[in-house]
């Protein structure tokens, strides 16, 4: 259950799959995405309600395929370089996107939460979107004859989160702003928990949420794996990292100095992660 | 000898912003100049606005600019923080917000809205962040307000990618579409404010901001700007607004 | 908004009305139900997933024309003989009966919440409930063909639920079992809560449930206003007075007795409410 | 001179069901019986059974018996309280739950539950409480086990409702209706118990309880009750088993 964050990585991400790394904001699992990249992962189709920096990171290494989202940038500062990149140029690999709006991602996590293969909304409506997405149609209601909008569940083969705590028996907790990662963690085939800290018992916290331990396939320690993002009550939000990515992430050579320096060439999260 | 002028024209738009919410109003605000405009109206003249960022906190009462909609201190003021799916399905969607506050990287005269690709979608000339929650701000807020900076790349004849309906094509889309709000009922920029007409729809220069010509809205205005007949000239930020405005920005 | 409970129920609840007065075994709002027989309120469709000792109360009162359910009975007790005599016997009103699961129940709040006038679900898939209740359909999933279960937004005039407590704006804080009641209040047109008590700041709890006083019409404060139900962190559930209510509710002339003397004779609950 | 028999036939039908459940499982449990043997069976061979009440309670330790679905002590000593839709939605739905345990007032030859009415729906002899939670639990739980005390009112070769559908009218009918769960894989009566023969699916008598001769148990079956060819009788309860019930029970 609980695992050093590499060993996790390896045993339940593949080349190939379809990954949703979910935080909105806040709790963002940084950390694990540094692994998937320093492990060399391929062809993921990555997900994600708002793809920032880490997503940025994993695609201009390479890692992806394809990227499911609804809000692709980096919050507060601007646009997305590798993304841009990615998408503009084909460098380092063409990505293909399929874009919704949030509204309609969420409700795609919460269809593959419950058990059922599509949701309903009132989304997209006279947006272009619609002609871009295949996903997306329209479903007439059985009783008013109105028309809405249906989207199909979102069912990643593996989920990850960061939380700030997990108890010894792998159920975990998280609180402060805690976005779609329920929802993300039930849609999914599996699940991986990046914490904190695990601790020997999970006092209760006004405004959490808890995963039982049987949702959750592996728990990695990873402290200060949001980082540059935050952990409600463990550290605040890093904002100059972020100003500070968008430079970085501007030209080829400074992101791949960046990703030489400190994602290939220093395994210290996952090491952290293992280190109990 | 020139005066220095005593606000910049950034200031001047937020403050106009500002005035046009009112106390005990739900409103969802974007990241950037809604947010500043929002927190400036609840220290000054809307103590009780309700502020709610997608993020899930309703009612934050944040004590500085956040710079994300997901910063610590929004859960942590907040008067309850809720999930994702639910600020989407229970709060916007059934139409509780008063007012939805957007931003804009391209509108045109109906004030549809892109923020999503500039060029062609498969093959973009910029590829911007994309929608957000923005449609749905669009179709489900009782009104929504654009804040823009006014330039002739932004203010189209017609937006390379709809990523939120304002008006459509005109007068009846929406009631067409089936959107439930009002749609945008305000445009305000750095130079003006501009208003659907009550008949077509079509963004109208309602009023100007202190020392703008109306030529230099149309200058910067990619289609052919009406103006309405009782064109007005913005009042002024006054000393009190200013001066919490830069508290919050630390200008 | 902080009013008296008999003024509460006089300006939200009208003859002809469909009131849903939620509470999942926990925070069950009698009092507001025994204001509601108080006022002598006729033609009432009762929705609710639970209905209990109130509702056969209600029922037995004359305050019904309508039961929309999905479970009627005396929790760990037995059947409500008030709801039986009115089904069986029409005394003392036929009672029209609109009859769900509790997952169906459940997502017709979901729905109503949402704006949207439909859920979808797995349910209902064979049983007989689909031959009596017209309000259960089927429904197409567009991606995948599958077919699944819709049922209709269920959307009250007016919900009433008990909470712990209320700050002197409106807000709400209930805690414990939350059941459906949240959904409940989104989904109504109108919404009365009463509390166990109204404070000057309502501090976190955690697992808490928070009702914004924007949708809450009207707040009552009635101490004790959910017994025999209990008040999570206020006072127990009272099984006693359950397994009583069966002896008490079996033949006409004992409820009728106990109308008088306990209901109709005693404004106790009303007075408390408007006291502060 | 006859002897007191060690232990009831209700003692003997609850320790049957609660030896059918193993530590780990999730159990989603009724109120009564069902939640009497779940609570036996977390306190003597499965520590580990994670009891799930509809009331929204996970992982509830209740000390003593509740006497509802939503007593204050499930939410107390639950690993998490969660709301109704979600109890339905994110956990029974999409098979998390490995066992549903169900009541029933009639039950027929395919484990077809009746808790709605007996007689006429429109017109009843007797109206029961209805369906709560069972559809979905009968309809998405991995396995059912219905525990019900055996007499001819109760099972009859016919229900006069179908309140929640067990094999339906026999094999291959479940994957038909698409229902995701195995169905009533046991039911557990005073008299022993009854499991679906695999090809047909109706309901046959797998075991007896000490002393019930299959006589007994075929004169209060309202259809020609089936025998499996390896009948077994039933092992007593232990003394640990009957004490912890007993306990439980106040008995």
């Amino acid at each position: 259950m609980i695992v050093p964050l590499d060993e996790g990585i390896r045993e339940l991400v593949h080349d190939g799959d379809t990954v949703a790394l979910e935080g909105f904001t806040h709790l963002i699992p940084v950390a694990a995405g540094h692994e998937i990249i320093r492990q060399g992962l391929r062809d993921l189709t990555l997900a994600r309600m708002t793809p920032d920096i880490v997503y940025d990171q994993m695609i201009g290494a390479g890692c992806a395929r394809k990227l499911v989202f609804s809000w692709g940038g980096n919050p507060g500062v601007g646009s997305l370089h590798r993304f841009r990149d990615a998408v503009q140029n084909g460098w380092p690999a063409p990505l293909e996107i399929e874009e919704h709006s949030h509204a309609g991602m969420a409700n795609r996590y919460v269809a593959g939460a419950s058990g059922i293969p599509f949701a309903v909304l009132r989304g997209y409506t006279g947006t272009d979107l619609i002609a871009q997405t295949p996903d997306i149609t329209t479903i007439t209601c059985p009783f008013t004859g109105e028309e809405l909008t249906a989207v199909p569940a979102l069912t990643p083969d593996v989920a990850i989160v960061h939380a700030q705590r997990a108890d010894r028996a792998g159920n975990v907790q998280l609180w402060g702003i805690t976005g779609v990662q329920k929802e993300a963690v039930l849609a999914s085939r599996r699940a991986l928990v990046t914490v904190e800290e695990v601790v020997d018992r999970l006092d209760p916290v006004p405004g959490q949420v808890l995963l039982p331990a049987r949702v959750v396939t592996a728990v990695a320690e990873a402290p200060g794996g949001a980082r540059p993002s935050y952990a409600h009550g463990y550290y605040a939000r890093d904002n100059d990292a972020y100003q500070q990515w968008d430079a970085v992430s501007r030209e080829r050579e400074t992101f791949e100095q960046w990703l030489r320096t400190e994602v290939r060439g220093n395994a210290r999260p996952a090491r952290e992660g293992g280190r109990t | 000898m020139t005066t220095t002028p005593r606000y910049t024209a950034d200031e001047m738009m937020t403050v106009t912003a500002a005035r046009f919410l009112t106390t005990e109003m739900a409103c969802f605000v974007g990241i950037g100049l809604p947010s500043t405009a929002a927190n400036l109206a609840r220290r000054t003249h809307a103590p009780n606005l309700w502020m709610i960022y997608e993020s899930g906190t309703l009612g934050a009462k944040p004590d500085t600019l956040p710079l994300s909609i997901g910063d610590g201190i929004l859960a942590e003021t907040a008067d309850t923080v809720v999930s994702v799916p639910e600020i989407f399905n229970y709060w916007l969607q059934p139409g509780r917000i008063d007012i939805g506050f957007l931003g804009a990287a391209q509108i045109d005269r109906y004030a549809n809205i892109n923020t999503t690709v500039i060029g062609d979608y498969s093959d973009p000339k910029v590829r911007l962040p994309g929608a957000g929650g923005a449609p749905e701000i669009a179709a489900s807020c009782r009104e929504v307000i654009v804040i823009v900076r006014q330039n002739s790349r932004t203010f189209v004849e017609s937006v390379d990618f709809v990523t939120s309906v304002g008006h459509g094509k005109g007068a009846g889309q929406r009631e067409q579409l089936g959107l439930t709000g009002l749609g945008p009922t305000r445009v305000i920029t750095d130079l003006g404010v501009l208003e659907p007409e009550p008949r077509t729809r079509e963004l109208t220069l309602a009023s100007v901001h202190p020392g703008v010509a109306v030529d230099d809205v149309r200058a910067t205005t990619g289609w052919e700007l009406q103006v309405a007949p009782d064109l007005a000239v913005t009042a002024e930020p006054d000393e009190a607004e200013l001066s919490v405005l830069r508290s919050l920005t630390g200008s």
